[in-house]
């Protein structure tokens, strides 16, 4: 049946998590305002705070299913600040682990923080452009080249990197590898200074001649010869579930701009009537009605991805429509609500100028909006990233 | 990770978030969205040249049983209880053929709902029938007034007070199958003053004196195949009986969310039109030695087309189930008749740009949906429930 | 030195051709419903309104200049409504002939009538993808193809065609070629039936072995053994005035619409407080005040583009950003004056809804908005059409 | 069709429709914009990551004589009547450098400006010689109030009467160079209520007593390197004197329209900017293996923008004519500010998408366009005039 309720104990979960995301706040601007500081990984309330796969997998059966929950939990953190994103500290590369790993892998390096590394200085969404190779020597990778705009690509202890073992082959030579901090040749070689997200580090890395063992292959030696786009495939099939993840985040960002926005209004008198029609509101109603409706549009999408998943339904064009929709809010809301709030809501003094700060990295990495317009309109009219490109 | 296999044959309970239709509802679907394949489609042109909707069709559409599925048993319906989920999606399929057609065949339910909801158990005996029987019935709401900044929080329609009776003055417009209805529910600005908690509805027979009742023939840019009904009210002397709801009266917050859905449902179906109409247009249509839909200008539009549908259906399921669940749907019924009037416009607009030319001679159906899709979303309130 | 301000004489032909528009008004019902009906061409107090060209040139040499006010007219013409187009009979193919033709041409049929066909049913506004063609034979050229969507191609008492000389020359071998009606071979196949401007008639024609003489070859002989793209780029620069001049119908409509909306909402006690701040204003005001902006934003960029005819500069990004604001606005600005008046708004008791259907075209025909900016993006980055299509 | 030769010569009147700079015009502009490329783009990060306006670049803009030019001959100054599209021209130049410094450098003309529009003939005599000397002096106008629904129409700064003095009350936030101000132009609420036309100015210096100036800081989201001031008005006295135009005081409605036209001049300025970054960029960088500026949707998005600055700067262009004619500039100026407002805004965010991650990194200027674009685009009035 269609429902959009949650049960009593989910209901608790994610008002526990919006409590902890007002812990969350207190330390916002200081990690905002010393981007340079890496330590420290936590604040000290976060040691009470349960982890995702806790939350997720300790309800009872019949409660929201797991990917669903996933997204909410996604969202109800982010309204408390994108700090979260420091800890804990499985990343995106730990996605791709748990998409593409064999059950060895899984086991090896479950509790291991991993980023993903993927975009070059030559390549920006552009997956199939990577020039850095891992060439077989014997029983070792050799893996060469250069990659930017890595998430926690400095406190996590390893990194699935992209690379090709075949250039010729396009997108099926691409696989993807996981390499360890210390392993020689492998490199940090910067920390991005940025518009927002400033608690997350963003890091550009250097792999020369940097060697690893063969099984550091994800998904292990037989995605090597198989023939067509499989191994791509199964890399970018994580994405299914992190685009919904990454509009989940976007959302938040939007929820917790329109609560404060409606906040500081009501502390001075304006609030929306919402039985008026649209043309007998005022404008500060109107914008706020519209916000409202596009952060819950959004949010419906990124739900509506997550269930498919829980259903096992492909859910490919609509993790594109979560991550474009979640990435349209990041922009639109918090910048519309200091529209609202004018000057006075561009101040330092409250968080919503840093949230379209943090939010605005949303509608770009993991694929721009323009990206999943292009994934969606493929899928629509059956065409290849050849012919629609 | 999302632990799919462990998940996916578990019985959720029913508070959980589901996008699952029920079984019934598949069937309410399909049987409505080929009817709408069969029925609507061929006759919107015509019916939109000739303003008129014809007989035969309401009738073939009675056999789908949309006013009746939601009255109950002990009337002679369906007994099929809330259902506004349903209807959402109902709407949507028959907005997907033809607003305006699908909104003259639905018209019925703007009158049997609120009776279900509302009505005393005198009115729902003396009423519901005239909707279980083997033909189309026409009956109605009004709530529109001629006035360019008419909100429904502000009706200048009145019912004063005279004796045991109310006296109603007042101007209704753009009343949908008005010009052939047996009978009208008229919403009035209540006693206590404006606002949606304050409103009152009448149920007048169209031979009530003071009751006059006009067609409004093709009166609106689109839904011209709708029967649109102008009344004027002058001095209708309506008796207790015929106040819905008797001293209770009713839910005006719930009854005009209500509205406001159903106008969102079948503007969901326009929009899905739209898209699916231009998707294989661009892969056929060829400029610039390639497919238009190759053209990334084109194909965002188009994209974007997909995203919004999708976006906007589940503001209106979410709306529609807070309805059902006999909460408080205000807030979720304006939020989607915002989104929804701001996205459907934007698709039926670009839905002419993707068409070029073409979407602007009548030979294609993108100028009609425009047109439609134009007053639909204006119109605050009974295109649909 | 910057100035936006009218002499007093252009002023007051402005206000007459305004009141003239008001008479226009009373007839433009009729023939929006009547769509089948062509005569009459005139209705009877068109008789006393002078021609476009009369009213430009007949001024002190003083006032602002001829395209500049050719632009203004536009607007103030199409602000009474799109039954101007019904009359004076001259239109596209007359510019065509102005720019492109002989003195002798222009001599010949300065006073015929002439429409453009430029589409066909396998072209949209991607011109050089014409089929029709053109064949020497002796002291005749052969005409053989279909035309469609050509304005007024059924009252004009000839139409310039465009036909291919040479197909493998591609654009360089389109040309353009003046066929007068009654020549054998040459037929009005069909009229369209409209979502709007009704009064004007929109025909297909179709061209078989149609037979002209040599010198109907606009621009004459010499045009044809030319090299490079010199002859298609003579006839497109006729789009360098028609592009603004279409960008004015826009405004034109969106003026009118405007106006309605105001007067309708004042009538009801409804106006905007142009003091007040934006966030300080009601929902109705801020939509008003939007599509004020929008509208004169429009306004000003098809001023420009005349302006720049006027002191002879290239204007043929600002054309392409006139046509682009004014379709822009043809289609936002009477959708939003319904918006803010609701369904009565909507209503064929009043001609708003008319002037959203008659708009609507004026962002599709004369290239598209998206064709627009095509123009103007290649301009930008220098590129050809072959680079960014 | 226009017949250009016949026209092409001819000295037109002053009435006709032009879009021509008049050489004093070209000459400003040249020269403003060869200081914003050289002065300001490259201070614009280190000012920007240090939160300050060094006091040499103030120095150096001096030079420039922005503020001296409209001060009449009489009072030592280039006695330039009018200028308001001088103004706007020169103010697009520096929104185009660095819309943060270029406001800094600016600030005087928001305390010169309306003196010179408004003043008593003492109150020039008295303040106008601080802007004709050599050295950069500061002096700025005193608007904004700590509160989210802020609008000018209803200032709470109050100024009661006294005896012949007025007595100021109430906090001004965000006051443009006003931690180095030596004097306020603070406006309060009129006697005679709300609304523009009865506001009221006061040129209050740095030390009256009851006035607390506070150095604002890094304050805000953008406009960093601007020194924004907080004043708190805890029972200023203002004898007559500093009432600003005496008795007759000042058009409250020509001063609110000259700030808006103003900020609107500056954000033409940071668009163009962004515009100019993108388009190499969108050449140049490669993905899917063609330059970003192939692909359509890159190619509208900077396609718009181009169209956008041109609109924007006619609109504004248009509201500072009308005010150098001293006519009713109200409403060109609302119109400019809100369309300026939303293309300037929708502009930095698309330049921020075009340049993809570069954009949100500090390497780029992106990023600090898009916090300038943001705090001036909501800020009411008074980041330049």
């Amino acid at each position: 049946m269609v429902d959009f309720r949650l049960s009593q104990n989910d209901t608790e979960i994610l008002e526990q998590v919006r409590r902890e995301g007002l812990a969350v706040r207190k330390h916002a601007r200081y990690f905002d305002e010393h981007e340079e500081e890496l330590p420290p990984e936590k604040f000290p309330e976060a040691d009470a705070f349960p982890g995702v796969s806790e939350r997720v997998n300790r309800r009872p059966a019949g409660d929201t299913p797991p990917a669903t929950f996933q997204m909410l939990l996604g969202m109800a953190r982010q309204w408390g600040d994108t700090l979260p994103l420091r800890q804990p500290p499985l990343a995106l590369g730990n996605a791709a682990l748990q998409a593409a790993g064999t059950p060895e892998q899984k086991q090896r390096w479950g509790a291991t923080a991993l980023s993903m590394a993927i975009t070059e200085p030559g390549c920006g969404s552009d997956s199939k452009a990577i020039k850095t190779t891992a060439r077989l020597d014997g029983e070792h990778w050799v893996i060469n080249g250069e990659k930017i705009f890595v998430t926690t690509g400095i406190r996590a202890q390893g990194v699935v990197v992209w690379a090709t073992v075949d250039a010729q082959r396009g997108r099926a030579g691409i696989k993807s590898f996981v390499v360890l901090k210390g392993t020689p040749g492998f490199e940090v070689t910067r920390k991005e200074k940025k518009l927002g997200i400033r608690a997350s580090d963003t890091a550009a890395l250097s792999f020369i001649d940097c060697r690893v063992p063969r099984d550091h292959l994800l998904g292990g030696d037989e995605t090597v010869p198989r023939q067509g786009s499989g191994g791509f495939r199964g890399v970018m099939k994580t994405f299914n579930m992190t685009r919904p993840a990454v509009g989940a985040i976007g959302v938040g960002k939007a929820r917790a701009s329109l609560d404060f926005a409606e906040e500081a209004l009501a502390g001075e008198g304006v609030a929306v009537d919402w039985e008026r029609g649209r043309r007998a509101r005022s404008t500060i109603e109107a914008k706020l009605v519209q916000m409202e409706a596009d952060a819950e549009a959004a949010s419906l999408t990124v739900l509506r991805a997550g269930w498919l998943a829980d259903a096992g339904e492909e859910n490919n064009v609509e993790a594109s429509i979560a991550k474009a929709k979640g990435g349209e809010v990041s922009r639109t809301v918090p910048q519309g609500c200091i529209e609202l709030l004018g000057a006075m809501g561009a101040s330092r003094e409250h968080l919503l100028e840093k949230w379209l700060r943090d939010g605005r990295i949303t509608d770009i990495y993991e694929g721009t909006g323009q990206i999943q317009r292009l994934i969606i309109a493929r899928a629509i009219f059956g065409y290849s990233s050849e012919e629609l490109g | 990770m999302p632990q799919n296999a462990r998940h996916r044959d578990v019985v959720y309970s029913a508070r959980v978030i589901s996008f699952a239709l029920s079984d019934s509802q598949k069937v309410a679907r399909d049987t409505v969205r080929e009817f709408a394949r069969r029925e609507l489609r061929d006759r919107a042109r015509p019916c939109d040249e000739e303003s008129r909707c014809p007989d035969e069709l309401l009738e073939k559409s009675w056999a789908l049983g949309l006013a009746a599925a939601c009255i109950p048993e002990a009337y002679g319906g369906g007994g099929v209880e809330g259902g506004h989920t349903t209807s959402a999606i109902v709407l949507e399929e028959l907005g997907y053929g033809c607003a305006s057609l699908g909104a003259a065949v639905a018209a019925p339910m703007l009158f049997v709902r609120p009776l279900v909801d509302f009505g005393t158990e005198e009115q729902k005996r003396d009423y519901l029938p005239l909707f279980t029987g083997d033909r189309y019935h026409a009956a109605t709401l009004a709530l529109h007034e001629p006035r360019f900044t008419f909100d429904p929080c502000a009706l200048e329609t009145t019912a004063e007070r005279r004796g045991a009776n109310r006296v109603l003055r007042g101007e209704k417009r753009l009343v949908p199958m008005g010009a052939r209805a047996s009978h009208f529910l008229v919403l009035a600005r209540g006693e206590r003053g404006p606002g949606l908690a304050n409103l009152e509805a009448f149920i007048l027979p169209r031979d009530a004196p003071g009751l006059r009742v006009h067609d409004e023939g093709d009166t609106t840019i689109g839904f011209q195949a709708m029967s649109w009904g102008r009344l004027t009210l002058d001095g209708v002397e309506a008796p207790p009986a015929w106040k819905l709801g008797g001293d209770s009266g009713i839910d005006g917050r719930r009854l005009i969310a209500s509205l406001r859905v159903g106008g969102a449902a079948l503007a969901v179906g326009l929009s899905r039109a739209v898209l699916d109409a231009c998707v294989p247009y661009a892969k056929e249509r060829v400029a610039f030695g390639q497919a238009i839909a190759k053209k990334q200008a084109i194909a965002f539009m188009i994209a974007d087309m997909r995203i919004e549908v999708d976006a906007m259906r589940w503001l209106v399921w979410k709306a529609a189930s807070e309805l059902e669940e006999r909460g408080d749907a205000t807030r979720a019924a304006a939020i989607a008749q915002d989104y929804v009037g701001r996205k459907a416009m934007k698709i039926a607009d670009d839905g002419i740009q993707v068409f070029g030319g073409h979407g602007f001679i009548r030979d294609f159906p993108l100028e009609l949906w425009f047109r439609n899709a134009r007053l639909l979303t204006v119109h605050e309130g009974p295109a649909a429930v």
